[in-house]
């Protein structure tokens, strides 16, 4: 079943069966193994990419057919040259990370939330990420992380901080 | 030894983490993201009985099944003699593919592999294996009973796998008997999974032109599966190489070597090709290492003013249908000996016994050292007991059996040497950080208002950092662990261990440990760990053990190139080796202000211009044998509210203040706290592997098996105090596990001193919703019966 | 793992899709979100020979308040619905649009999916009894609308005949003086109800209760409603005696399986707590304070 | 997981009629749900290939059915093993059999399910459903079926 999907910008054709997972599309068709996948059951978020740029989907809940005509953003696709997003640029700050394996979809996640809400509070934050499970932080810190970036985002109309 | 006093180089700092820029890109390298020419994809068949004979097994509809390529069972690994494998401490065997019999529900009974993940699944399904279902025994004080026996395979026809104790029972039941008040409880800390976000996998790739083994696997002890891969197989251990890639989280579960890792390189040896196996999430939490699982009896005696005068615990353990429980081989309950706690009591004795049962087999450090948490959980529990019969304040009653801090180094009546602590000074600072007395008054209005609301302490005691040779090894091979250090001639260098972080930051702290003792820059040293070709030997990162061992292992190296360097600065400038002296992470000569040399300069020098007649370069390699273990500790505080009508939970407030001895990185140090606190949260309500009485395992999935999100998970206040480690070379004493350690009875000590007005003092975990509503039900039930 | 191999057919017209459909009967399904579908494929509990995709037809997603009908199509998503700022009108519908799945999922998920899928512990069942919805079902001979009551068959069957497929839901917009709220107890984000209870209440003027809606999830083999619970209500003036015996109606009518999140019994005494805090919840909307 | 049903069928037939048929493994075979093909294996055993489809779950479960007539003809007891994605189910059945007097023949039947593997925590809820469906339509159609002979 053919397939035209746009990653980050490049668009690309491929040939896939229908019951191609969009994760192991993007991992092993693409090469783009930022995306992880820790659960067979939607749970864990592992696997969160953006769809049409503000919309965060588990992409191992979603066939890659289903993206035909669409364009995809990863995690890898962040990074504007050598300039990190301001996403990453706030979890490697504020230590939102550990192991690093639910790191992307905790990025992508928070990467549209911020497009829909850019001035969150933290309880909006905590449950914007409450589809991504993390072992290793508690969370806290990520919380912290995505703070930095909407503080970045807001820093020029805020009055006070 | 170091203080943390005077200013730092590097120690001490909050580093920003060298590892996560790759991270943070989404170029991290885990198992799953290596893809290697004509690699080939294994799927594992598992039984749906829990108990049953395997009448035949038919792999003819499998095989036909577009890109399958083979179907293995037990009976071809027996035929090259794999079909079992030692257990972690070498005390049992375990099945690799199951012969004869099934002794657990999704136990491996085949393995299908096939040119695409999809095929392989595909075929693992059409495996038509024909089972005689047996009864199952799932109640470890059933299986005691002998009545059905699961292990025809071993010479002792019975269920019972061993027996430990440690202390004084004659003096121990004498002090209990004589005791002004007594508690006694049994306490179950319940069977849970480490469940790492990444599930295990390897790619196992046999080279049929060198002979050599390849194997890239999610293991947190590379070098130690090297060895056994080679004892297992007889392949000599040069032929084997273990490449352990970024580690989605290990807590314990990458430990052991799983069915799936050998069926995978038995499969590429045959086919020579390279074989992957990924795990599913319900193959990780139905077959690979659970953790704890542990019924204790908890019994306290003490005098009428809150003294103790002895402990007792009596353990029945459930270690399911193999022992490859991950205990040191001296240790088989690990070091559950730490039992006394934070405590100085005059007698305590305990004992374990251990049982099959038909359950996956495991019992690894679920982010713990060896049992130290059960053993944590067991006493701290138990002085909420006591405190609640003797109705005194359970902070009092630790306050007067605390070890005090002029008696260190202590020794505990179950034999262990506690290095340092200051607990009555940790547990002040919690108290204050909460507010204490306030949360007191303010408890008595809600008690007045009719509201639940608890508070919860926990000033527990851990012991890491296994350790000192003379007690620990795994299967004969020493627990020491090791560092190896070369200084470029520019001054920069790479650093080397036999430990292998799963998110734990040695590629940062591992560089600050040696430029605080150079003087070099870290972020000049790289870190490289996991690779058996390149790395030293080291026993791996688990059990809190890589900072007190490695640590110590990379200042030693790191002070063997300060020796020598010393030698070259002496050269260098000219003057007597003994006038040279290393200040303020410089090389300066006595009485000669200005006369300095930097460490950067001198490995310049190592290359360029050697002392005459030494050995050029500057490297050094160091394997470390701790003398003693060292005893991290702390003091939690949780506040909870329960809601009556459902039984639901809410953690108000907890503080954590911890007492790791010297802190390489704060920063690294607070995240670890906040993980091991929500793992503890998590096993406290939520985290349990059930089986029903059928065998079943019933929770297979993240849907039945509760990984708390950020909504549930409490926001955490963390506090620190430092007592050294007199005896570790740079005074740290390890982190990682003392917040899943100390929490969980932070957490159920809570909650049962908010249900204490309704006369209830124990439930086990996990604290669910309906098992504290139907305490509180029933309390209320039998209040209004008797009044 | 990976689901069972299947024939994926995509559709850019409700005509199309229908087409399709009856070309293949019953072993062809509908794919809307696909987020409770495609788990089950993967671990090949759900193995559909044809899967229907029907996230390209574009004209299926919408809200509309048509009059007093809010219209809802079968590709709108519930973070969608999540977003729409008129859904303040709506405090039911808004109270559950937070709670289902989790905010991941929700981006995928859609509403009619989930009626269509009716699993017993889902959210939007018990929210479309309460809110008396009708679901619009187009076929090849046609189209007709389903009250609720009648759509919502057993456990994961509803009133969608072969050939068919769902293309709206409806909700008659709540008057003055109605309010309504749902409540879900779960065990973490992202879990499905141990217990589930939607409650709506129309005052007449004179302050007594004019109409009564209350439904109940997870708390047996599909979402019901408490009928009883309703006809005690109507032409009280809310009371807390009325709330306590609206509940003990839930309770009586409960019949919930047991599992992981509860046994049978607690289940059923949640239906009755959830139901009190959810009426509660829905008279204090209506400035009936003061029973608590 | 542990499931447990019950129910009641009054037939309009005599009792030695009813004990007749549901002693017949072909008889009791033709009045299961949704079968797709039978092979009887002797005279109190066959196997049965039935299609499972509620909701998402759609598939083939293989049943093999021992009847085990109690002696007197007052019971009739049934287990059912057989299983499907991987996963196993067990049912027994078993119908007291009362002479009304009236020509007509009470059968009282419980059924206890017992689930292992996926379906069971993955699928239990749909497959809690299905189980019943299957027991009480096996019979309702024992009812239909003897009556209509009748």
């Amino acid at each position: 079943m053919k397939v035209s999907v746009k990653v980050n910008g490049t668009q690309y054709e491929r040939d896939v069966e229908p019951r191609m997972l969009l994760s192991y599309f993007l991992r092993e068709e693409l090469g783009l193994t930022g995306t992880h996948v820790g659960c067979d059951s939607s749970s864990c978020g592992c696997c969160v990419v953006a769809l049409d740029g503000d919309r965060a989907v588990k992409s191992c809940t979603m066939f890659a057919v289903m993206a035909d005509g669409h364009e995809i953003t990863t995690v890898e696709g962040l990074e504007q040259g050598a300039v990190l997003h301001p996403l990453q640029q706030g979890f490697w700050d504020q230590h939102g990370l550990q192991c690093g394996y639910c790191t992307p979809g905790m990025l992508m996640t928070s990467y549209a939330l911020l497009k829909h809400n850019p001035d969150p509070s933290d309880t909006e934050i905590r449950e914007a990420i409450s589809g991504n499970l993390c072992r290793c932080t508690g969370y806290q810190n990520i919380v912290k992380a995505i703070r930095q970036e909407a503080d970045v985002i807001n820093a020029p109309q805020e009055k006070s901080a | 030894m170091t203080t943390t006093d005077k200013p730092r180089h590097a120690i001490g700092l909050s580093m920003k983490r060298k590892e996560d820029p790759r991270f943070i890109r989404g170029r991290g390298r885990y198992v799953d993201d290596i893809v290697l020419p004509n690699m080939l994809h294994l799927a594992l068949v598992h039984s749906p009985y829990p108990h049953a004979r395997i009448k035949n097994i038919d792999s003819t509809a499998a095989l036909a099944v577009p890109g399958v390529k083979a179907v293995l069972t037990g009976k071809d690994l027996e035929a090259a003699g794999l079909a079992w494998i030692p257990t972690f401490h070498g005390y049992d065997k375990q099945m690799v593919l199951a012969v004869g019999k099934v002794l657990y529900q999704y136990q491996e009974v085949a393995g299908v592999v096939a040119e695409t993940r999809e095929a392989a699944h595909d075929g693992a399904e059409l495996v038509e294996v024909d089972y005689e279902p047996l009864d199952p025994v799932v109640d470890p004080f059933e299986a005691r009973k002998d009545t059905i026996i699961l292990r025809d395979d071993r010479e002792n026809k019975t269920n019972h796998i061993y027996h430990w104790e440690v202390g004084a029972r004659e003096e121990t039941d004498k002090a209990l008997a004589a005791s002004d008040v007594h508690i006694k409880e049994r306490i179950y800390f319940q069977r849970c999974h480490p469940a790492p976000l990444e599930p295990c996998g390897g790619i196992a790739d046999m080279n049929p032109a060198t002979g050599r083994l390849t194997i890239y696997m999610t293991s947190q002890a590379p070098h130690a599966h090297r060895t056994v891969v080679s004892l297992v197989t007889g392949i000599p251990e040069d032929k084997i190489h273990i490449i352990s890639p970024d580690i989605g989280g290990g807590f314990g579960n990458k430990v052991p070597v799983y069915p799936g890792y050998v069926v995978a390189a038995v499969a590429s040896v045959v086919l020579k090709v390279p074989v992957k196996w990924i795990e599913t999430r319900t193959e990780n939490l139905t077959t690979t290492g659970f953790a704890r699982d542990y019924h204790m009896d908890v019994e306290i005696g003490a005098d009428k003013d809150g003294k103790v005068t002895a402990l007792k615990v009596g353990t029945v353990a459930d270690h399911g249908a193999f022992d490859a429980a991950a205990d040191p081989t001296k240790y088989p309950a690990g070091l559950f000996g730490i039992v006394t706690g934070s405590y100085d009591f005059p007698h305590a004795f305990t004992e374990l016994d251990a049982y099959f049962t038909n359950k996956a087999p495991g019992g690894v450090a679920y982010r713990c050292s060896f049992r130290v948490t059960e053993a944590s959980y067991a006493i701290e529990r138990g002085m909420d007991l006591l405190a609640g019969r003797l109705g005194m304040d359970a902070v009092e009653l630790r306050r007067r059996n605390f070890v005090g801090k002029d008696q260190f180094p202590y020794r505990s009546q179950l034999g262990f040497v506690y290095d340092s602590g200051d607990y009555h000074a940790t547990l002040d600072k919690a108290l204050e950080a909460i507010g204490y007395d306030t949360l007191r008054k303010e408890q008595a209005e809600c008690r007045a208002r009719g509201e639940l609301m608890g508070i919860g302490i926990s000033t527990f005691t851990e012991v890491v950092g296994a350790g000192p040779s003379k007690h620990f090894d795994i299967m004969g091979i020493k627990m020491f662990d090791s560092a190896e250090i070369r200084i470029h001639p520019t001054g920069s260098g790479i650093v080397r261990a036999g430990t292998r972080h799963q998110g734990q930051g040695h590629e940062t702290t591992w560089a600050q440990i040696v430029a605080e003792e150079l003087g070099l820059d870290p972020q000049n040293l790289i870190v490289e760990e996991g690779d058996t070709d390149t790395a030293p030997y080291g026993l791996g990162t688990y059990a809190s053990r890589s900072t007190p061992v490695a640590g110590g292992a990379l200042a030693l190296a790191s002070r063997k190139i300060r020796e020598k360097a010393r030698k070259i600065a002496a050269h260098v400038l000219e003057v007597a080796e003994d006038d040279v002296e290393w200040e303020n992470y410089a090389f300066t000569v006595k009485g000669v202000p200005g006369k300095t040399i930097t460490m950067k300069e001198v490995a310049f020098a190592a290359y360029t211009n050697p002392v005459p007649g030494t050995e050029p370069g500057l490297e050094a390699t160091f394997y470390y044998d701790p003398p003693n273990m060292t005893f991290p500790n702390g003091a939690y505080i949780a506040v909870v509210s329960v809601d009556p009508e459902t039984g639901e939970t809410k953690v108000k407030r907890f503080v954590a203040v911890d007492d790791c001895g010297v802190v390489i990185n704060p920063m690294i140090v607070e995240g670890q706290i906040h993980g091991g606190l929500t793992e503890g949260y998590a096993i406290a309500f939520m985290q349990e592997i059930r089986y029903d009485e059928g065998g079943n395992h019933m929770n297979t999935n993240f849907t039945e098996y509760l990984v708390p999100t950020a909504v549930e998970t409490p926001v955490w206040e963390t506090g620190s105090t430092v007592t050294p480690s007199p005896h570790h070379p740079i005074g740290a004493k390890g982190v990682g596990e003392s917040p899943n350690v100390g929490s969980p009875a932070a957490f159920v000590n809570a909650v049962m001193d908010a249900l204490s007005p309704l006369g209830i003092t124990h439930l086990d975990m996990p604290l669910t919703r309906e098992k504290v509503w139907r305490a509180i039900r029933d309390a209320k039930a039998a209040k209004a019966a008797t009044a | 793992m990976f689901p069972a191999s299947f024939d994926y057919r995509r559709a850019r017209s409700i005509d199309e899709a229908l087409g399709i459909l009856s070309q293949y009967g019953g072993d062809a399904r509908i794919l809307a979100g696909g987020q409770s579908l495609i788990p089950a494929m993967r671990y090949r509990l759900a193995r559909p020979a044809v899967l229907v995709d029907i996230n390209p037809i574009d004209d299926l997603s919408y809200i509309i308040e048509d009059g007093d009908t809010l219209r809802i199509g079968a590709r709108t998503r519930d973070s969608d619905l999540e977003r729409w700022k008129a859904l303040a009108g709506y405090p039911l519908i808004a109270d559950a649009a937070v709670l289902v799945a989790d905010p991941v999922v929700r981006q995928m998920g859609t509403i009619v999916g989930s009626l269509c899928h009716n699993d017993p512990a889902g959210d939007w069942p018990v929210v479309a009894l309460t809110g008396r919805a009708s679901l619009v079902v187009r076929g090849a001979n046609g189209e007709r609308t389903i009250p609720i009551d009648d759509f919502l068959v057993d456990s994961y069957a509803t009133a969608v005949a072969d050939g068919e497929m769902a293309t709206e839901v409806r909700f008659p917009r709540p008057g003055p003086g109605s309010a309504g709220a749902y409540y879900k107890m779960e065990r973490k984000v992202g879990d499905f109800a141990t217990a589930a209870a939607g409650t709506r209440v129309t005052l007449a003027a004179d302050g007594t209760i004019a109409d009564a809606a209350i439904a109940i999830g997870a708390a047996g083999p599909k979402a019901m409603r408490v009928a009883a619970a309703e006809a005690l209500l109507r032409g009280q003036k809310p009371s807390k005696e009325a709330v306590r015996a609206a509940a003990d109606a839930a309770r009586a009518l409960a019949d919930p399986t047991a599992d992981n999140r509860g046994s049978a019994e607690y289940k059923k005494e949640m239906a009755a707590v959830l139901v009190e805090r959810a009426l509660l919840k829905t008279l204090e909307r209506l400035g009936v304070g003061g029973l608590r | 997981m542990n499931l447990h049903y019950s129910g009641q069928e009054i037939v309009p037939a005599p009792k030695a009629k009813v004990w007749a048929f549901i002693s017949d493994p072909a008889s009791v075979a033709s009045c299961m749900p949704d079968v797709i093909e039978t092979t009887v294996v002797d005279a109190t055993h066959f196997e049965t290939k039935v299609k499972i489809a509620v909701g998402p779950v759609r598939g083939s479960f293989t049943f093999k059915v021992a009847l085990d007539p109690q002696p007197g003809g007052d019971r009739m007891n049934m287990t059912i093993s057989g299983g499907g994605f991987g996963s196993v189910v067990d049912l027994t059945a078993g119908a007291d059999i009362k002479d009304n007097g009236d020509g007509s023949t009470t059968l009282d039947w419980t059924g206890d399910a017992s689930m292992r593997g996926p379906v069971a925590t993955i699928g239990g809820r749909v497959l809690d459903a299905q189980a019943q469906r299957v027991i009480s339509t096996t019979f309702a159609n024992v009812k239909a079926r003897v009556g209509a002979t009748g």
